[in-house]
């Protein structure tokens, strides 16, 4: 067992499938020389090269749809956005072809393409550089979203997001790629299910991404008031693991969904939705969201921090669910 | 054939060739023109964007490439489709929204794929397949195939970021991709010096460093020609090569556009050159036609098209059950 | 009372702001000699001249970015976005600059432009021309979303979002431009408030823009069959007004919403989940949605109209809250 | 001043203005200088991009422009704030995210905003101000006010769709817009003819059909009198004009950067060329500056930056409460 870092994780990932797969390569701005704007790809234009290790002009959406065209002529690309923020530039290619081809087209035309972007607020960066757009992404038919909220998930999805022959939207969260975690290894995981990450009882607390350690802080905090609170991963955003979830809220009854995305829309409103939908009669009290205010983020500290979910407000989620609201 | 198989061949192999450029140019107006009554009779919906005008292009084009290279194309492809080789028999069933058209009733007048022609579409964002080109070349480029890629797109494109952004990323990585721009003047209502504040697109192509020229669009010889020359390039490895073929569509943007922005005259100016009247004139000159072998040639089409219209109608739909395929691949590993 | 279409109701509005306030232009593809693709804009040329009604080359991104900078600079441009589909191109400005320009600045700069464009399916257009994307668009802070479902909506939201500082995003539904209604003189209509459209006491339809008609036409039949449905109207997608839902969820105890959105983090589900969240303890049934199913939209009429919303599966959906499901 | 009374100034007026450029050059460079320690104290967070080595840039353009123009900018805005005319402690405090900053805290260094002097951003997005600059010029043009609107961006944003469609939007309708290109050489870590096919980047914005030259971006007299030159043809009713400052930042891209890309001999290299050296040894030459002159310079600039990291220091943060203020505007209607 490595202690290892989810930034190397994941560019351990990108050089096993390189190895592995010589149709595989890595095309995004600054992923060559400049070794990735977070440092990603640092190393990787020495063992492979600039063919592939490939630095593109700032064009999101003429290289985004490049990988799309390179899928197609057999290449397993793996595109890096440098952030969500800069993807909108591409978002007609992610929408309009990537997604639709395969089915436009009546089954011929498959895209096994892999867009890698950073996503998430926290980091002082302000309203252009903050967003957190993948639960937002994950409206989209023909997209499959992961979430990465681990090591263990940032080193094992890149392999079956390359096997799949759907387009895969893997979203890395800023302000983790310098945690540090164990690594069994460099299985791969499956990019279908999302994860328990703490049994509990008492109310299920569901996260992705960022919002997974926040709300694992929050379930400690809980624990030691005598609140034994389930943490679940979502792990995959699109399509939705229900039956993970519902598993979940069927045995707690009670749910809190923490999302960094703006609350009105956000996926968390899915969550809800689906939970309502399909498990109303199994709870004792309305699904609860924590989300992040509905403000452009600011660059200030206290009030990104304000703005973003943070522990407190998932704990106090908490305890108006079990109605346990101190005065 | 190469351009100088071409120049050398024997007048009779000259001959069949004229006549299949001409086939292919009668293909694509009979089949448009039969598809603008079955539009009246609402056999085919949505929206329908006509080629007429502009067939020299196509078939040109066309006959220039080989099987091995793939087609990119836009929403106004029924004659790239055609010319390309996609049997017309599954380009009306997909006009009628049926099971056996090429795209399984999904895509209609707008979205023709094809993968046993790489056909890639069917397009129906403007430069929206000009990405899409790069990176097939890309991948023929990395694997060392001696592909070439044929983009098309209109002059309404070229204001497109998409176009600025793939034209230089093309040029920088010197990608194998043919560059088929079909500067008919307009785009939808706007005349190309109410789009463009420099209307010479082989001019602004050649800006990015690539090789451009432009090419009278009506005259299917020269299309063919200098796509050949083109694509031999291409082929060769020197990068990208940039084709504006000046051409005209004689027909309404699509079916709802009344029309109101151009007159009648320029159409009647443009009809002067109309590129399959002006092959038979020459084939004629040079007794390569005659009355009756055009009158085969007619009659052959429109054989072709009643059995396609027919088929169509008979043709079963796709079931309901069967909405929600390939929005995902149905198996998730498709290859080794 | 005058008959008009939504079309001419439409080109009114923009006919009575030109001449109210010589600031306001309109600015997009083909809004000149062609007349507008839907033609909205016809006959206007002829009045205001080109200089305001001002085609523009196929530049999605640079016309609507020219828009929010004509804003900055003092005029009140109504911006036409073709249909919803080619905005994917202009987004980048729509919610890096239109929606964070006033807040990253400190209140500085208000952004006083009105986006036009047409949105949803139903008319073969397949996969890349049928999308509706209008409450994925409500997900952004800083943009105020418009659906007029009506004649008199059509023709009232014009002259108070020109009027409005912020940036209004104003969706057209297309399959409604030849949609006559009555039109009582021109006057301006709140865009700040859902409308009930059809009282009742059993359930609360929840519909806008396209399906509002669906909503309509299934409250019809339902009454057939003695179940007095309400129907209420969003019109304003963002914000939204929650007083007017609650209020009729409250009294009627149940809801169903009918989206044209793909149903997975569609406008729907922030709705369920915002009535779940505040009126739980009222609801005799789980709030319930209609949408589209999740497949690019295709070609073929059977599948598209299989794909979208019908009145039969707003029927079933109230008569299942009802616990009315016949065998 | 014109370009003509330039010339004419009387040697004390000459010597006057230099003095001027000088002065905004080193108060650029010395506030940044200061930012680098006040990041490394954690006060300043965020991205933080530098300009020192383009200082030339901002005073000499904006030396040339008037007070009614307007003024698009970058994330690496610093010195086109400075040079502008905002407060510097307005600047400063907006880098410590406090109320009194010049957008109260909410936009950090890269987002410096100022109704007053029309300064519309700092924009994070690469290309993403141009589409403003052809706006706020088109609302000019439209109302008929002699304005130019100065759009500044990097060699870096010219590979972007934006690029292109600006470019082309402006000389189309002849909008009054100084596009004005900072090619410091590289795009974060890629050179430029690693993104360009062709790196002439004004010929590259010729081929739009608008005027376009290159300037020696690290002489800031000849950035004044190009800048004002292209000013004069702006505000005339010409058209745009397309201004190449070929310049170079000789810190990192940003304060994560480590620089591995380029070799130190070429940073060494262009800062034989400072400008702020340029200016000092020309302005000596000439009797202009002496060492007490230049040194009572520094010392007011040093006494500038105290003052205005003291009141940042000092200045309240926004409350919490008005988190949510000026998403949207406060009033329904703010005008008549
Ligand atoms: C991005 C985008 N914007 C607008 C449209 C609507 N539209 C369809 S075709 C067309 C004109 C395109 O003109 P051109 O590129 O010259 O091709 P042509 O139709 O003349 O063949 C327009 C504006 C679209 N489909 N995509
Ligand atoms: C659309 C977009 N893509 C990527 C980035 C990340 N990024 C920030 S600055 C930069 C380089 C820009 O280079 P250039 O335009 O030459 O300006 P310079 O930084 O050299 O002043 C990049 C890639 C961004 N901010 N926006
Ligand atoms: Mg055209
Ligand atoms: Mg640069």
């Amino acid at each position: 067992m490595a202690d290892t870092t989810y930034r190397e994780a994941i560019r351990e990932a990108i050089r096993e499938a390189m190895r592995r797969d010589e149709r595989v390569f890595l095309m995004g701005e600054d992923v060559g020389p400049y070794g990735g704007a977070f440092g990603v790809s640092l190393g990787l234009l020495e063992e492979f090269g600039p063919e592939r290790i490939r630095d593109t002009p700032l064009s999101e959406s003429a290289f985004v749809g490049a990988g799309i065209g390179a899928a197609l002529g057999g290449m397993r690309p793996i595109v890096e956005v440098m952030t969500v923020n800069f993807s909108l530039l591409a978002l007609d290619q992610i929408i309009n072809n990537a997604a639709t081809l395969l089915h436009m087209s009546g089954g011929q035309f498959a895209v096994p393409l892999v867009i890698r972007m950073t996503t998430g607020a926290g980091r002082q960066l302000a309203a252009q550089h903050s967003h957190s757009l993948e639960g937002w992404y994950a409206h989209i038919p023909g997209l499959r979203i992961l979430a990465p909220a681990t090591v263990a998930d940032a080193r094992g999805m890149l392999w079956p997001a390359l096997r799949c022959p759907d387009p895969v939207l893997i979203f890395e969260y800023g302000g983790l790629y310098n945690a540090s975690g164990e690594l069994d290894g460099g299985a791969a995981v499956d990019i279908d299910t999302a994860a328990v990450r703490r049994p509990g009882s008492d109310v299920t607390i569901i996260g992705y991404g960022g919002t997974l350690s926040t709300s694992l802080t929050a379930a400690d905090r809980l624990a030691d008031d005598g609140i034994d609170a389930e943490v679940v991963d979502l792990r995959t955003l699109r399509p939705l693991d229900d039956a993970t979830l519902l598993d979940s809220v069927r045995r707690t009854h009670r749910a809190v969904i923490v999302d960094e995305g703006w609350r009105s829309g956000s996926l968390s409103a899915e969550i809800s939705a689906r939970i309502t939908e399909q498990a109303f009669y199994d709870l004792d009290a309305p699904v609860a969201r924590v989300c992040s205010a509905e403000v452009p983020i600011p660059y200030a500290r206290h009030m990104e921090q304000a703005a973003l979910p943070q522990p407190a407000g998932v704990v106090a989620a908490v305890r108006a669910a079990l109605g346990r609201s101190d005065g | 054939m190469t351009t100088a198989d071409l120049a050398a061949a024997a007048p009779t192999d000259r001959a069949e060739h004229h006549y299949e450029l001409l086939r292919q140019m009668l293909r694509i107006r009979r089949f448009e023109e039969r598809c603008v009554q079955l539009y009246s009779a609402t056999k085919i919906r949505g929206f329908l964007h006509l080629y007429i005008g502009e067939e020299a292009v196509a078939a040109g084009a066309m006959a220039a490439l080989t099987p091995a290279d793939a087609i990119v194309s836009t929403y106004r492809e029924h004659g790239h489709a055609l010319a390309r080789g996609i049997a017309m028999h599954s380009v009306m069933a997909e006009m009628y929204g049926k099971a056996t058209g090429c795209s399984r009733g999904r895509g209609g007048s707008m979205h023709l794929f094809d993968a046993a022609t790489r056909f890639y579409g069917g397009n129906a964002i403007v430069g929206g397949g000009l990405p899409l080109a790069v990176g097939l070349a890309l991948a023929d480029q990395m694997a060392d195939r001696p592909v070439v890629t044929a983009c098309f797109f209109g002059d309404g494109a070229v204001a497109e970021g998409e176009f600025h952004e793939c034209l230089n990323l093309a040029a920088l990585w010197h990608l194998p991709v043919l560059f088929c721009c079909e500067n008919n003047l307009y785009a939808m209502g706007t005349r190309i010096d109410r789009a463009h504040a420099v209307t010479n697109l082989a001019a602004r192509a050649a800006a990015y460093g690539l090789s451009a020229v432009d090419v009278d669009g009506m005259d299917v010889l020269a299309v063919e020609t200098q796509t050949r020359a083109a694509a031999e390039f291409v082929r060769a490895g020197h990068g990208p090569y940039f084709l504006e073929f000046r051409t005209y569509r004689y027909r309404a943007h699509s079916m709802y556009d009344p029309d109101r922005y151009r007159e009648k005259a320029e159409i009647a100016q443009w009809q002067q050159h109309d590129p399959i009247d002006a092959l038979v004139r020459r084939m004629r000159g040079d007794a390569e036609l005659d009355d009756d072998a055009l009158a085969r040639l007619d009659a052959e089409i429109a054989a072709e098209i009643d059995a396609a219209v027919q088929a169509a109608e008979e043709a079963p739909l796709e079931p309901i059950e069967d909405l929600t395929r390939f929005v995902y691949a149905e198996s998730r590993s498709h290859d080794g």
